[in-house]
């Protein structure tokens, strides 16, 4: 790959950084570490000029919100390994992701393969400029982890598509602009009856309520769908085709939350080494071992599993550097991951011991109350995004070739 | 399910009635919603006292029933079922048994009655730091008239806030002992702790407190410790088997691929192991009582044991019990998450696994 | 039950001790740990006068060899109180079981419930006196977990069957006398094709073959059956109703196996307690713990996990001490004393460090080698009588009522 | 698999097509039925020398390729595939990374072209007792003429009947350093071990035996010892691999209810994780080889890291062979059993999962 000698390497990276470091709000100078930290976009930040907003946009026009997308539609235009140095001078940094958003990781990919170039052209900008908050509209209560049985009616009305039902769990659906939601437009099939739309959720009939989850947040919605008008252009790839996109657009989103992972924390989790916090809780003996011998050995098998887990994102990293998509590691990593993450947080609150049992209230420290919450909010690693359950379903028959009972 | 006499089956069965009907796992929703100070519903613990729960261990001379360890943890089984709110097991079983077998005839006299019959809540105050560790207290008690000054920290106090009878270990002139505290008295200052479990607890701090000393020191703590740490055991064998059985109906129940998701082998066999490993705790949980009704040598094993089983078990069911359900199980809404948060706070109340899988190795001599 | 109170209980446990006493002969000092030193009965102990032989006869006599079986079968006609007296009388003096029996623990129940009056004037009388050694041919190559899918073939010739088929994990085969077997009777059905008939091993065209294991022992044997004629009278139950015999016997051996495993050892285990023996290899530290802390933890939880096993076997038998049979309980039983058995086998051979990796030779000492084939054949333990993984779908269906897929 | 070199490659490939044509399984099992006290068969290894394997990591100076520790790990991966008896890791690897750390100029002129070629074994002898514990040793080196005198005992020495030469940890007047021995020095007295692995070891004893120093006491041997540890590894990710694979294949084949029983669910799900183990182990393997290869101050950790990791790995898959073959399995006929056995023996060698597991800790600070 030529762009990785020569003027096109070191010399791209010193770009990079030097960039980053003049552009980047003086304001902002943690690193997102909570929702409302970080950089969503939407419609609720265009015009803004606060430093998130400052920084979503800057980011944007020099085409760091989506690095290795085109540059027709507002993309970077970069190679995979320039891509990757922008992550790394942006993680290296200490800088906030520039836009966090489903529309980079999930939706753009997949309209990139399966949309019309009208539709690109329509939405792709507006996902790379931030202006734009996607959620997703994939489960509903009577379809989890058999996605395929969701039962949202699309209905071809002539000059428009008509949409009746209830999607559950979809993220930030009360903060998100549109949404790209897989409906059902053929009752008689099954996998072969769905397809992939997009619906503007200031549309009338569409209606959203949080969902509060056990750690007391509500990152999640039910979505209701009342007689909802779309025209029939939002409709993506062919009808009754759209179980493909939907799929290929669950790798991508698997991949993006073992990515998440990989650091240490996952959603839930909360940062710092686990061997120092629980020191500074049990203590130490005259040996200088963890004060508790069992926990002790706990923790370090979840610290082993995690740093082989990095290995293991990293070796899968060089030896698919050429490959962009997601591959046949992705459902290993993200079901080792959501253990790892799920044991971690549990070692956390079990480390602190009486204090890892408060909700609230000034006898806990901020790191205690986290701690307790992300602990909760962890329990869900291994059920969003493919259920542990499927990810191991997918690693038996796709990767391990398995059979299915006759 | 052990073998029971009649005294002890009609116990079981007017627990169970009066939990279902009286305090299902709503009720803990409403206290937590209420953001009560209390930590329990007043009303329900008049009705449990007046059938006579709080005196099931306490000697008949002192106006209890002295049914003993079993049947208390009959009780305490269903209470836990339905994750019932009481300072049952902190005055009932704990403050009691510290009263009992450490308390002069005087100090009996006046507590004894007034824990059965519920009028009085007692606890007892052990940690000073976030770790059960109860021989290494640090809270100082001096000699000061006929009685003991206390100047010192505990934490995690069980009912803290409704306490009005305080059982506190403490180091004295003679090493480790449990002193008597009124709520009341002066230096002591309370603060209530928001837990996840939403259940009722304080810190309490004390400064130059009056104290009465019980007699037995370290031996005494070590007793009363394993009468409430198998207490704590039963309740969670009644909130693990809830937490399993509520889980069982739903994978009967719950279609995914055309199929109930119990039809699918990988949840059969992890629910074929939870209801093992609840047999194997249920047997210990009751083994460890047994022991204590007839005073065994080896209960201080057996409390051990059924606390780290239970203990293991009710993680492993909790967890299972969200992640069974999937994300009905992450919301609010849901009990799960109400069993999930019981269930961490049991485990560390009165040491926790890995605690009581050391002390365990250690009474093995190993 | 009367026989609990007054003269019937702590009498008869005087009376049971006293006859103990008087008829154990005093050479055979210690309790049968291996196969050699057990008395398993058979044709070779016949009118034999080594000590082993004198104990079966005396306590045949006794009518403790098969304490609860009717007298008028050569049974001790006792009631089960009696009976768990008369175990635990013999369990407590340390003396060794009068009569290791296929026969006794598997064969009789059986017979007693499902056979004719004939057939149990034939053999029990046999099988109390440890005349006739039996052995089990049950599994065959193709049929293991899924037995009914056998196909040793039972050909009804008029006036007498035809056997022809192979049968694998036939234990003592070699040293049997007569084999309870499972064959078809019909090719047509599956469960419904299958009879349970009784085989005189001495008759012309049968083979046996020991398979040597893993551990090095050969416990178990291949047996051949070629064109072997066995009379009518040999097939117990009515034609291709054996089905269900075989599974009422399989309850009675994972009970048997069960009841092993509980004093802690099971096939292939070494008899001491794990604590200490960890000790003596791995030292203690200065404050009184085993110095390999990682180690200590596993073999606590092993530990523990032991002892709240037996104290499961004894409220189960507690339960339902008025039953006589196996009961739901025999199915974890035999599941989790597998998996703890085989749990205490490792950490043994990992608490001797290099000594626990011997296989012969003076470097070793007999405990270290014994530790080492035990270890290796208590992988045996989750795999004979049914394996965990059966067990596991028996307590999920059958005692958890979950459904089968559709 | 990390991204190879052309160089290793070809080496990888070689190493495969010699093991799986002259040294299958069945190599192992012809062995043990000779009962020769070798320990490997000696006209293998001198294909292996001469196709230079022995000679991988040793400079270039003393008549090795260097081609460093990744590639040393690819050979022992597919020789622990099949489960080849051979003296490279202790020869090959152990021994001559002792040479090249800690001998003189003589010493490695002396020793490693031979090693490299074959013609020397070469092995370390670190253990006194049943458990790893090098920091422990009580085998003594006392200074005498311009060497030391050796007095003692050592355990489970790999090859230790095989080996011209032995590389010793003992206790001298400036602590604990590595010395070397020829096996045939007055007062070497070797008996042979005859090990459940079928691999050849000995216990030996050192009576006044004559002996040279190496450099670098204490800080040379944790180098030497983490080098053999991170072969062990390289050689258990072949033998786990291999006896995943065997068994994945015998999933689809075996067929049970009418199914093959690779299509009953809950194997599935134990397959996959083992498989997930599996990669796991293979990142932190070749992690601690590249780092080793770079002498990279995180070698350490990421040793122990790696052979803990391995060893978890390794104990499930050889376990989960032989329960997932059920009877055949348990049979000396099938292959099961000796991956089985060998997986104890390697997890034991240089320190165990409960060795490495708190040796990270204590790296790590806690």
């Amino acid at each position: 790959m030529a762009d990785l000698g020569g003027a096109d390497g070191p010399a791209f990276r010193v770009q990079v950084r030097d960039w980053l470091k003049a552009n980047y709000p003086p304001e902002l100078r943690d690193p997102a570490r909570t929702d409302p930290e970080a950089v969503w976009g939407g419609r609720a930040f265009v015009g803004s000029d606060d430093p998130q907003s400052v920084w979503m946009r800057r980011a944007a026009e020099r085409g760091f919100t989506a690095p290795a997308w085109p540059r027709d539609y507002g993309g970077g235009g970069l190679s995979p390994a320039q891509t990757r140095i922008v992550e790394q001078e942006i993680a290296a940094g200490g800088y906030r992701t520039p836009l966090a958003s489903f529309g980079v990781w999930m939706l753009g990919p997949v309209l990139l393969e399966y949309a019309t170039e009208d539709q690109r052209r329509e939405h792709l900008p507006k996902i790379v400029r931030g202006e734009i908050r996607w959620c997703q509209g994939y489960s509903e209560p009577g379809a989890g982890s058999d996605l395929a049985a969701l039962a949202t009616r699309c209905e071809d009305m002539g000059d428009h598509w008509l949409i009746n039902g209830q999607k559950i769990w979809t993220s930030y659906a009360d903060k998100a602009d549109w949404c790209f939601c897989l409906v059902r437009t053929d009752t008689a099939k099954k996998h072969e009856g769905v397809s992939f739309v997009l619906i503007d959720m200031t549309s009338p009939g569409v209606e959203t309520r949080p969902i509060r989850l056990i750690s007391g947040d509500s990152p999640f919605c039910e979505t209701f769908f009342t007689d909802v008008k779309i025209p029939k252009g939002n409709l993506v790839g062919k009808v009754n085709a759209g179980w493909e996109i939907a799929k290929r657009l669950l790798q991508y989103e698997r991949q993006n939350i073992s990515g998440g992972f990989g650091g240490g924390g996952g959603a839930g989790g909360i940062a710092g080494d686990l061997g120092k916090i629980a020191a500074d809780y049990v203590g130490l003996d005259e040996t200088g071992r963890l004060a508790d011998a069992d926990l002790r050995s706990r923790i370090t098998r979840n610290k082993m599993d995690f740093r082989a887990l990095q290995q293991t994102i990293a070796r899968v990293a060089a030896e698919s550097r050429a490959s962009n998509g997601p591959n046949a590691a992705t459902s290993i990593i993200k079901y080792a991951a959501a253990a790892m993450a799920q044991e971690r947080s549990e070692l956390m609150v079990e480390a602190m011991g009486a204090q890892g049992l408060g909700w609230a209230g000034d006898e806990y420290s901020p790191l205690e109350r986290q701690a307790v919450r992300g602990w909760l909010r962890s329990k869900g690693n291994s059920i969003e995004g493919g259920t542990s359950e499927v990810n191991l379903n997918v690693i038996a028959k796709r990767v391990l070739g398995l059979p299915d009972p006759k | 399910m052990a073998v029971l006499s009649e005294e002890q089956s009609m116990l079981r069965d007017a627990a169970k009635a009066w939990t279902q009907e009286k305090s299902p796992v709503r009720a803990l929703r409403g206290l937590r919603d209420s953001r009560s100070d209390h930590g329990y519903d007043t009303e329900a613990w008049n009705e449990m006292a007046q059938m006579g729960w709080a005196g099931v261990i306490v000697p008949e001379a002192y106006g209890g029933s002295e049914f003993g360890f079993l049947s208390m943890g009959l009780i305490l089984e269903e209470l836990g079922r339905t994750l019932t709110a009481s300072p049952l097991l902190a005055s009932g079983l704990a403050a009691a048994s510290a009263l009992t077998l450490g308390g002069s005839e005087a100090q009996k006299a006046e507590w004894l009655p007034k824990i059965a019959d519920g009028s009085t809540i007692a606890t007892l105050a052990i940690d000073d730091g976030p770790h059960h560790a109860p021989e290494r207290t640090a809270l100082a008690a001096t000699a000061s008239g006929d009685g003991y000054r206390l100047n010192g920290r505990k934490t995690f106090v069980l009912e803290g806030m409704a306490a009005d009878l305080l059982v506190v270990s403490a180091r004295g002139p003679k090493g480790i002992g449990l002193f008597l505290v009124r709520a009341d008295a002066a230096g002591v200052n309370r603060t209530r702790l928001q837990l996840a479990d939403s259940r009722g607890a304080a810190n309490v701090t004390f400064e130059e407190t009056p104290a009465q000393a019980l007699a037995g020191g370290a031996g005494l703590l070590d007793q009363v410790l394993d009468r409430a740490r198998a207490g704590v055991a039963a309740e969670m064998l009644g909130s693990a088997s809830q937490a399993f059985e509520t889980t069982l109906d739903y994978l009967k129940v719950r279609v995914q691929f055309g199929q109930p998701i119990g039809a699918f082998q990988a949840l059969q066999h992890r629910a074929a192991k939870m209801f093992t490993d609840l047999e194997l705790s249920r047997s210990a949980v009751e083994a460890a009582l047994a022991a204590l009704d007839v005073d065994s040598p080896e209960a201080p094993e057996l409390v051990s044991l059924a606390k780290a089983k239970m203990g293991d078990t009710f993680h492993l069911v909790s967890n299972e019990m969200v992640q069974m359900h999937g994300g009905i199980g992450m919301t609010d809404a849901h009990e799960a998450g109400f069993y999930l948060k019981r269930a961490r706070a049991a485990e560390a109340a009165f040491g926790n696994q890995a605690y009581h899988r050391d002390r365990y190795a250690r009474l093995q001599g190993y």
